[in-house]
């Protein structure tokens, strides 16, 4: 499972910061450890400008979502949806088929045999379609929708909330 | 385990009930006369098969690890059964998704968590919920308890003289405040299968929310939880031929979403702080702590046993038995049957003149003869009927025979000529 | 299987640790690479001995039926299997009688049954509930119900920097509205014994009930309920080399006699009309529906394993194990061990530097070591100790030895090597 | 189990009726079937000058009644209830020794071999032992204590009420 590429993008990640300016954020947490990723992105011109993300996780979750941003940069907001969706129905579900041009991704093919483990390397992907799907962050509330941004209310559709982080359960 | 292996959509095994008695290795027990076991208490608890003796077994021997936690092989494999059981029993009764099936430890247990997860969101003061007088004590006191916790109402449904459940009773008995309706799919006692179809149809009309006590029908009538359109429906393993200590209940999908946790513990939450927590999605809120893991196992093996069978095919051989039982049974004179104004499945009662219920069960011991007296856990029913001291009852399973009912048949003559002398 | 037989008081089995490990069919896997399995998560669940997976073959293929109803042999002796473990645990845990014990389906549920029984019978608005920052969930979450449904409030009982629970602190805890504290009598994280005798005579002399969560200290620490004088204590038989499904409350029986039912069915009640029924007696009380009596029966079988061996002979051997663990860990540099101020009981838990646990976890798997990583359902716990992403966990059963220690530090010094390249 | 003794004494139990001036009566119910017998008294100075019992119940359990009548009249009170002691110790007791001077009763011996039935046994000596520690029937309640008399206040010690019978719960 631990390949010398995922590795190397868990000791070194490739943007692992927050955004300065961005115009979508989402955390993804993980309820089996605990660990929470936050996915922010500068989207221009239906393009995905600068993407970057904060948080802790495993090294199989941190080496994810550092391919996961070199992957997806500078697509299309359209190709970077699709380019997500194939890449979790690859992960997910065991009897997909490998999707074109996996590149260092395929290095997360052995994780796919652990189904326990699929959730660390899928959770930067999920929260990064949930920054898509967000209203886009104004510049007057850019502030605190920096640290969150996933949603209006602050409070999920069944009615959760957590107590940490952002507050709003997802 | 070849016989473990059918699945709902292959070439079906034929019924042979030969080589079915075959698979039940405690069907070949003989008593001190050497006379062979002849089961008749399966509405109690039915035999299991090899394959589910041997998956309980191979999970202690090849694989014992606690669920959804380890990430080693035994962790993974223990939970892909654990879980496969879940889409076995959601395609089994077809359910949407294996999401609508929460494991618990019985239908019992079923029938307490729903009474107490429902009560708890949807019941006000002075709602009203009916329950049949057919009903298990399992699918009587659960919802009496919300009376006290609630100040909900029970209100009986009246069943005809004939043992009938006539759904134009429920004219009278729904009103705006009836919030559900709890029966059963098949009595313990009468072998009555109600017109289950047309009650949920007459409840729902009313918006009042629908309970199936499927523990006895599971094993016996295809269930179709989405023809039935019925909103929750629990059952047991071990009354379809799996283990002791697993069941479940069904729930509508966005049903389940809207009620609150069951039991505290490990799984079913998110975050847990020293005075608060959040809940875990669906079906994983409904379940706490460690699961009855190899039971849970061996229910999905039974269930797979059952489905090789074409449905059909396993239904014409128990009725088969069972009609057989009701002739042989009314042409003795000292047998009074208790009334079923339908096909009876899978149950026989009645009553020997002259015998008390009891002596009659243990009477016919003797003759290496297994079933059961007295009330069932049906004592609305029983005092409605006018039993009160309940009756004699023969139960049915898939590796009954027309043999059985003539042992039957013999024990009880002998039995009357012993209390004649 | 003569190891299943030895009881309290006979001659004990010498404690051999290589003959204990054949009876233990599990523990002879290999992977493929032909390495043994090493066990260390045993507080999650425990390997079953030959005889327990035997007794549950012997269930279902010689005299599977239900129990308290059936006068045919098989019923008398299913219900005499089924009510043999009562006693069995009765005397194993030094209970007055066996009426003490109620089954249930494990230590989470037990916890479930006693918030809502001893809730519905004690609790007032206002009143206050006290859980320590050790808790499992299971013995948090089912207290925290109790807030919304009664109206208490939880109080925290604070852990020391060190782990410890202090007693003294108690002083500012209890209030006369203290009418329940619970807590366990071994963390199933940091492997610490709290000074059980000596809080149970302080929250008594206030009035103050105790609930004891037994459900790791079962299997590793000699429970004897009047020396503790505790009210009520629970366990589960997964964690104690017995099946899963099954597990127990023990409660003072004067206290017993003053709670409500739990939940409704069968078995637990004496009549029954449509709207209303009289509970039975104490135990049966408290156990509703058709049990998990296979696995209980397994349950007992597990105790007279446990019991075959002198208790101080067991406990030895297994301090051995932990404290070379402690030793050898300790002096790896990597390794940063979690506070443990007492001596360390069957868990040791600890960070590797530069891996998150989750990683330490699976790298073990692939020299067939299982251990675990993570909360171990101790929120709380972990925040209150600033563990954010949980600990690596190695946990002991009386099977483990000096050299399953041997085989995880050199997967473990492997698993650094990997992460450093 | 059914021995011809039984048998005979189902068919025709001695003593099956209500006395009708009973100085102490009590009900037995046994739960697992329902059945109920109430055993009737005349303690005239200190000794049983008559028994009777009334009621349902199996084979077993009339049989066991209507021997114990036998049995009992005529004894002290204190003989008697020795007796009754002595007799449920051996029905519940499987490693009991059998009492001296069984008679017909030892076609109860059977019984024991089968543990579900032993309350059928022991039915109505237990009610038996209850009547005699009731307070005896005064003249003016007896008309209603000649139903009942098995308790004062109509409920048992844990608050249990029954809905049948004399609504006492015993
Ligand atoms: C109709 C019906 N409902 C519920 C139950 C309770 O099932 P269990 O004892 O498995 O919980 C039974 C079992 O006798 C039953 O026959
Ligand atoms: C201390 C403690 N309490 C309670 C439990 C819950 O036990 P079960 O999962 O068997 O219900 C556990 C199991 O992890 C535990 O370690
Ligand atoms: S363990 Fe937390 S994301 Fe992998
Ligand atoms: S069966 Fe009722 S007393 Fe024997």
């Amino acid at each position: 499972m631990y390949r010398e590429v995922l590795l190397a993008h868990n000791e070194q990640p490739h943007h692992f910061y927050a955004l300065s300016q961005p115009t979508h954020a989402a955390h993804g947490h993980n309820p089996l450890c605990g660990d929470e990723i936050t996915v922010h992105l500068r989207i221009e011109s239906d393009r995905i400008k600068e993407i970057s993300f904060t948080g802790q996780g495993c090294a199989i979750c941190k080496a994810s979502a550092s391919l996961m941003t070199l992957r997806l940069e500078g697509l299309s907001v359209t190709d970077a949806e699709k380019n997500a969706q194939g890449i979790l129905k690859w992960l997910n579900d065991a009897t997909a088929e490998q999707p074109d041009n996996l590149g260092e991704l395929e290095a997360l093919l052995g994780v796919r045999k652990f189904p326990m483990r699929i959730k660390c390397a899928t959770l930067a992907w999920h929260a990064f379609l949930k920054a898509l799907n967000q209203p886009a962050i104004s510049d007057t509330n850019k502030e605190s929708s920096a640290s969150c941004g996933c949603c209006g209310n602050g409070s999920t559709p069944n009615g959760k909330h957590l107590n940490d982080g952002c507050g709003c359960g997802s | 385990m070849a016989e473990a292996t059918g699945n709902g959509g292959c070439a079906k095994r034929p019924l042979d009930v030969a080589s079915i008695r075959d698979d039940f290795p405690s069907l070949s027990h003989r008593n001190s006369n050497g006379q062979s076991i002849v089961w008749l208490d399966n509405s109690a608890t039915t035999q299991k098969p090899r394959c589910v003796i041997d998956a309980l077994t191979d999970f202690y021997t090849n694989y014992n690890a606690n669920v959804h936690r380890g990430y080693y092989e035994w962790g993974q494999r223990a939970t892909e059964a654990y879980e496969g059981t879940r889409k076995r029993l959601a395609d089994f009764i077809h359910a949407d998704a294996a999401e609508e099936i929460i494991f618990t430890r019985g239908a019992t247990e079923a029938l307490n968590a729903l009474a107490e997860i429902i009560g708890q969101r949807y019941f006000q003061p002075n709602d009203e919920v009916i329950v049949t007088e057919l009903e298990h004590h399992s699918n009587q006191i659960p919802w009496q308890m919300q009376q006290a916790k609630r100040g909900i109402r029970i209100k009986g449904w009246r069943l005809e003289e004939d043992g009938r459940l006539d759904p134009s009773r429920l004219e009278e008995l729904l009103t705006p405040k009836t919030k559900l309706l709890a029966f059963s799919h098949l009595s313990n006692v009468l072998g009555l299968i109600p017109p289950v179809k047309e009650i949920i149809k007459r409840a729902h009309a009313n918006g009042t929310l629908v309970v199936i006590d499927a523990a006895q029908a599971l094993a016996h009538v295809a269930i179709d939880v989405k023809d039935l359109d019925c909103d929750f429906l629990v059952g047991s393993a071990h009354k379809a031929y799996g283990p002791t200590g697993a069941g479940f209940f069904y729930g509508k999908r966005a049903l389940l979403e809207t009620l609150p946790p069951w039991h505290g513990g490990g799984t079913m939450m998110e975050t847990v702080e020293i005075d608060r927590f959040t809940p875990a999605e669906v079906p994983f809120r409904f379940e706490a702590g460690t699961p009855p893991i190899a039971d849970i196992i061996g229910f999905g093996v039974a269930i797979d046993y059952l489905r090789q069978f074409d449905w059909e095919a396993l239904s014409k051989h128990e009725e088969d038995v069972v009609q057989y039982a009701e002739e042989r049974l009314s042409a003795l004179s000292f047998i009074r049957l208790a009334p079923c104004p339908t096909r009876r499945t899978a149950v026989v009662s009645f009553l020997v003149d002259g015998l008390h219920p009891h002596d009659v069960a243990s009477l016919v011991c003797d003759d290496n003869i297994a079933l059961r007296a007295g009330f069932h856990c049906c004592q609305p029913l029983m005092k409605r009927l006018n039993y009160p001291s309940g009756l004699v009852r023969a139960s049915f399973g898939l590796y009954n025979t027309r043999e059985d009912v003539d042992r039957l048949v013999v024990a009880l003559k002998r039995a009357v000529e012993i209390f004649k002398r």
